[in-house]
């Protein structure tokens, strides 16, 4: 996932000398692709996270008109199954994305950074193949004596 | 011989008189032969109206305190030694009017941040440099020389115009946010200096150039803070000659 | 340099940076902000899967004023990090908007008001009203 | 103390010391000594232009460039220096192009050209276009150009290394070669010796004589100081060039342009004064009567501002727009520097010394000359510390862009290839001891005179009596305090005592050069009962070539081991002697415009 930025242990110690040296230098395009996709996935998650908060919030009561039987009566639709699935993987990608950055740029030593990049990688790919199975596996009439009118049917 | 000074008269107080008033200075000091930690200390110099900050600390260094050290050396903004900041911002003392900078409170006076601090306000510019260095500086030209000069269209030279400014002053580069966390950042500078030779349409070495700005130290850990941009003493749009080159790495097109 | 490492950086005041670097420093805050709450969002939301009752019971729990103005903040988040990152995307890829970012700031700041007042009065009635 | 071994050593990293290394560092090994950044040497102050004649945009040719140099310099212009000078300038432009300059260009994309003062066609019937230029920053454009350059070629420099000392000694062969210079590392306080076979000298101007100057702070004439200090004679010092429109009491340069838009100067009862001077082209008269005019009112007490000692530059009557258009130089530092809104208030101006003409004599293979006729084998000097003497009195506007580059090419190659074949000398016993005395010294002394009140004393002094105007009573008085401040400045004391960065003890030390060029200035312009290009005597006030075509050579003592007190090395005596101007095709005629 980070391979831009795993250094070799030689290149470390010489850092250490003069804090000013740059590693070694790297080839490829991670960072021109991450910073494209920054963008990408922002335009994109701007349609989706207010579509969703728009839902969820404006219409209706509300935030208190959020319930199971809510949650249940949207994903019965693949529609906003799949648009609540975009908006989580592209949402945590993104994230990930910047919180990556937001690490490299405050800390300074090694282990720190690779600590940190560790519990963001497991939060991350936690998060999204949590909230993916949740979102396909999600049965509604979890409960057998469900009234929904998508178990009663 | 002195007609001048032998002359008092009353209209002394026409055309052009200063007035003079009383500023304050916090100047962060640090000697690295005694000092543990920089700490400020507070001088109070008389300036004139047309007196920059620059002068006010010759007036300390000369009348008050030989031991406060700054560089300076063209005293009108072309030489780029005296970048320093003042109020929290990064400028040239030498082109900071005492009286721009609100003189009825103190006016606060540290070294650029980000780079190791050596003595009272001057810092090693050596990593500066070496960041300018690293992005090759320089024409490079492929196929033999022309005889005469090579042909330039004006509008080919208005391209790069504007990064054919920098004196290297290290303004922008130590005003940026990425930059202070590690210094491993290129910096501004850096790639200002690179957009000079990148957009010359004289020069070949383009593509060797992105690539070494496409590193992970390179133009894809701006942010876009603008401090760079608002920093720069020659008024370089600094920021928009990062994103030029950030466009030229995607598009191939420079 | 050697000695260069172990040289103080000079810390001192804060820099006194304008729109641009503020809008970022906002910009970042709110995204980690953003990406925490997603966290935990789909964490709450996975207790769809266990039952009913133990996701409308945090439902439940979260129907609570402290609560609802942590949500009008994240609210508030988002919208300023969304708009900002158009702010971004416009100085990226329009040609003049190097130029004009700090006129877009401002508009990020208009929008923000525009968008974010009528929810949260909307929202904050709910959370307070029943 | 460090020893350090180089075939060739640079002194200066302005114009002339990076042309010069980057001429030396492809035939041998070369250092780079610099008390300044390479790229805040004040070559990059420079503005107008580079003059060549490449006849890009109209016809022209080196002879008139080398006429135009040698009348502009009023022929005390040696005129075999002006030739090549002239004939090499093409070259030069062409070499600084392929380096990567970004020249301003013509529509068919070549590099564009403009008139400048004194630059004519066919001996002066007409104004030439033969400025090459970079919009309003040529210099700093050469300098960039050149440090990139370095870079490139990887040329080894040491910044923020102050030359003190030259040393030489006598060779296997028995004749008296350079050997090496010493120099004082700002950072550490450590000194560095660097044994060398050739040196070259680059240091640039002395313009901190002066009180006002277009200089910068750090142009305080060392290379010379150091020649001098070593025996070394010194040429036509007494000839420095003040421009007419200074900013008052700062000496940053306002552009002729200024007047040529139609500016007018004033004095402080707003009366055009120049009517008085040169009735017919009034303001627009030659930058020497312009500035004496200027001076002229404001000794007479009719000078502007609460000292009444400048003149105003009155723009008011201008449209706005037309000033924006023409003249945005003059607006920018008139409103960042002296808070002056150049639309609705005249501007403060009065005359800036801005170049020194003479300087350590070298002969056209810019090695340094002992005497009239002898080089030191491998020490060499280029640009405005040297005096080849291709600007004699005067210099032209844009010649001395090209003398740094045609002078610091040709320095560079003769320096690297004197060091393939020379012999090593060795160092002098004790080679720091020198600048050891001077630095421990001043740093040993705990209560004196400061420096600030003795530099101010010399400047204001040269300011009233050495500068526009001379008169054999105003530079005797000149020399009384001068005299004064040699003995002053043996107690000289510095509030640093440390080692890191101690820019006081520096000060002090560019003090004791100033003092003794400002010395050797005023002797030679005491001496010289004439005027002549920049040099003006109220009492002499014409041109006397009978006794005076001749190039002022100063010499004092070297300084000696056996000195008591190194910190204050001055000379007890400087004698003056004279050396023939050299003539090839233009015999001397009255200088008009
Ligand atoms: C405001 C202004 C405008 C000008 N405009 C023009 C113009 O338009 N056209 C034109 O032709 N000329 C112009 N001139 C003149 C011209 O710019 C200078 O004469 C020329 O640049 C001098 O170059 P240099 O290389 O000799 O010295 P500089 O560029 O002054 O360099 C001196 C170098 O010597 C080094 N040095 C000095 N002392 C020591 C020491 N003790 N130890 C080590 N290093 C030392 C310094 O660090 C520096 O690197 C102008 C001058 C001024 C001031
Ligand atoms: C709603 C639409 C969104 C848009 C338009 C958007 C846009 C952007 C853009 C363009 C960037 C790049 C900034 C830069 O490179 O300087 C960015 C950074 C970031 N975003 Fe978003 N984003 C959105 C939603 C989110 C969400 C939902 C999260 C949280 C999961 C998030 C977290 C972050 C983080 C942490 C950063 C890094 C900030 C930094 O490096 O300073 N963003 N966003
Ligand atoms: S871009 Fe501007 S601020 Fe940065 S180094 Fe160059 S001149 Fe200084
Ligand atoms: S301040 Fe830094 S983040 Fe970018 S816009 Fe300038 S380089
Ligand atoms: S002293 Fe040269 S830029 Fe300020």
């Amino acid at each position: 996932m980070t391979a831009t930025t795993d250094q070799t242990a030689t290149a470390a110690t010489s850092a250490k000398l003069s804090p000013y040296k740059r590693f070694t230098p790297t080839r490829g395009n991670f960072e021109l692709w991450s910073w494209v996709f920054m963008r990408a996935s922002g335009i994109l998650l701007l349609v989706l996270v207010f579509g969703h908060l728009f839902v969820n919030l404006m219409l209706g009561e509300g935030i208190h008109a959020i319930d199971f039987a809510f949650v249940a009566g949207k994903w019965s639709s693949p529609f906003w199954q799949v648009w609540d699935m975009l908006m989580l993987w592209l949402g945590m990608l993104h994230g990930f994305n910047g919180v990556r950055t937001i690490i490299n740029d405050y800390t300074e030593r090694e282990g720190t950074r690779w600590v940190l990049k560790t519990l963001l990688v497991v939060a991350t790919v936690f998060t999204i193949v949590l909230g993916t199975l949740v979102i396909f596996t999600f049965d509604p009439c979890i409960d057998p004596n469900s009234t929904l009118s998508v178990c009663t049917k | 011989m002195t007609a001048t000074a032998t002359q008092p008269s009353s209209d002394e107080q026409k055309a052009g008189a200063v007035p003079t008033f009383t500023v304050t200075l916090k100047v962060q000091r640090y000697n690295p032969e005694v000092d543990e930690a920089p700490h400020f200390e507070t001088y109070e110099v008389t300036a004139h109206a047309t007196d920059r900050v620059l002068d006010a600390l010759h007036q300390i260094k000369w009348e008050q305190d030989g031991s406060l050290t700054f560089r300076r050396s063209c005293a009108h903004g072309v030489c780029g030694s005296d970048a320093m900041r003042i109020n929290g911002k990064n400028r040239l003392a030498c082109k900071t009017l005492i009286k721009d900078v609100n003189p009825d409170k103190p006016i606060t006076v540290e070294p650029i941040k980000g780079l190791p601090l050596e003595k009272d306000l001057v810092v090693d510019m050596e990593p500066f440099f070496d960041a300018y260095r690293e992005i090759q500086p320089f024409l490079i030209t492929n196929g033999h020389e022309p005889t005469r000069e090579r042909i330039q269209s004006q509008a080919d030279r208005d391209r790069f115009d504007d990064t054919t400014k920098c004196i290297l002053c290290a303004a922008c580069t130590t005003s940026c946010p990425v930059f202070w966390n590690d210094g491993q950042y290129f910096g501004p500078a850096a790639i200002v200096n690179a957009h000079r030779f990148i957009f010359d349409s004289r020069d070949d070495g383009g593509s060797q150039r992105l690539e070494i700005l496409n590193d992970k130290e390179g133009v894809w850990r701006c942010r876009t803070t603008f401090n760079c941009t608002d920093a720069c003493p020659r008024g370089i749009q600094v920021t928009k000659a990062i994103q030029e080159v950030k466009r030229a790495l995607l598009t191939s097109r420079f | 340099m050697a000695q260069a490492a172990t040289a103080p950086k000079g810390g001192g005041t804060l820099y006194r940076g304008r729109e641009g670097m503020w809008s970022w420093v906002a910009h970042r805050i709110s995204g980690l902000l953003l990406f925490l709450f997603l966290f935990a969002h789909v964490l709450d939301t996975a207790l769809v899967r266990v039952s009913p009752e133990a996701y409308n019971q945090v439902m439940e729990a979260y129907k609570n004023p402290v609560v609802g103005l942590g949500e009008a903040g994240l609210v508030a988040a988002v919208i300023f990090h969304a708009l900002n990152g158009l702010r971004i995307i416009a100085v990226d890829f329009w040609s003049k908007g190097p130029k004009f970012q700090k006129q877009m700031f401002w508009g990020v700041v208009i929008g923000f008001v525009v968008l974010f007042v009528p929810f949260a009065i909307r929202h904050l009635t709910n959370v307070f009203t029943h | 103390m460090q020893i350090h071994k180089y075939d060739v050593v640079i002194v200066g990293a302005g114009g002339a010391g990076m042309r010069a290394a980057l001429e030396s560092s492809k035939r041998a090994r070369t250092a780079v000594l610099t008390k300044l950044y390479p790229t805040r040497s004040h070559t990059g102050a420079a503005q107008g232009g580079m003059c060549a004649a490449l006849a890009n945009v109209e016809e022209d040719n080196w002879e008139w460039h080398t006429f135009d140099t040698v009348k502009g310099g009023d022929y005390l212009v040696d005129q075999d220096a002006a030739e090549i000078m002239c004939r090499e300038a093409i070259d030069a432009v062409i070499d600084l192009e392929k380096m990567g300059l970004p020249f301003n260009r013509t529509p068919e994309g070549k590099i564009d050209q403009r008139r400048f003062g004194g630059h004519t066609r066919n001996h002066g019937e007409a104004a030439v276009r033969r400025s090459c230029f970079a919009a309003d920053r040529t210099g700093h454009m050469i300098l960039q150009t050149l440090y990139q350059n370095c870079v490139k070629q990887d040329v080894e420099f040491f910044n923020e290394y102050y030359v003190l000392d030259l040393l030489m000694n006598t060779g296997p062969d028995g004749i008296e070669r350079t050997a090496g210079v010493v120099a004082y590392e700002l950072a550490t306080g450590e000194l560095h010796v660097f044994q060398a076979k050739s040196v070259v000298f680059a240091t640039g101007g002395a313009g901190k004589v002066f009180k006002t100057t277009s200089n910068a702070h750090t142009l305080t004439g060392d290379g010379m100081g150091v020649a001098f200090r070593r025996g070394l004679p010194l040429e036509d010092m007494e000839f420095f060039q003040f421009h007419p429109t200074g900013l008052a009491g700062l000496g940053i340069l306002l552009s002729e342009a200024a007047r040529g838009e139609g500016g007018i100067l004033r004095n402080a009862d707003g009366e055009r004064f120049m009517e008085r001077y040169a009735p017919t082209i009034k303001d627009l008269a030659p930058r020497d009567i312009v500035a004496r005019s200027m001076a002229n009112e404001v000794r007479e007490g009719r000078g502007a501002g609460p000292n009444k000692d400048y003149v105003l530059l009155d723009l008011t009557h201008l449209e706005p727009a037309h000033i924006d258009a023409k003249l945005p130089d003059i607006t920018e530092f008139a409103r960042t520097y002296l808070g002056v809104e150049p639309y609705t208030e005249p501007v403060p101006v009065y005359p800036t010394a801005h170049y020194a003409m003479g300087g350590v004599p070298t002969n056209v293979e810019t090695e340094v000359l002992r005497n009239n006729t002898d080089v030191v084998p491998g020490l060499y000097a280029a640009g405005e510390v040297a005096c080849v003497s291709v600007h004699g009195s005067n210099r032209l506007g844009t010649n001395s862009l090209l003398d740094i580059n045609v002078f610091g090419r040709r320095a560079g190659i003769a320096a690297a290839e004197y060091a393939v074949d020379a012999p090593w000398v060795d160092l002098p016993e004790n080679p720091e001891w020198l600048v050891e005395g001077m630095v421990e010294g001043i740093r040993g002394r705990e209560s004196g005179e400061r420096v600030v009140d003795l530099r101010k004393a010399l400047q204001e002094t040269m300011d009233r009596n050495v500068q526009v105007f001379r008169t054999e009573a105003s530079m005797k008085e000149a020399l009384g305090v001068i005299e004064e401040l040699k003995e002053r400045y043996a107690n000289v004391v510095v509030q640093d005592k440390g080692r890191r960065y101690n820019t006081d003890l520096l000060e002090a030390i560019e003090l004791g050069f100033l003092i003794e060029l400002a010395e050797v200035i005023t002797l030679g312009a005491l001496a010289r009962k004439e005027s002549r290009g920049g040099h003006f005597r109220e009492d002499y006030e014409a041109r006397d070539d009978v006794n005076f075509m001749r190039h002022t050579m100063a010499y004092r003592p070297p300084v000696t081991v056996e000195e008591e007190s190194p910190s204050a090395p001055f000379a007890d005596e400087v004698t003056l002697d004279y050396k023939a101007v050299t003539v090839t095709r233009y015999q001397p005629m009255e200088r008009k415009y």
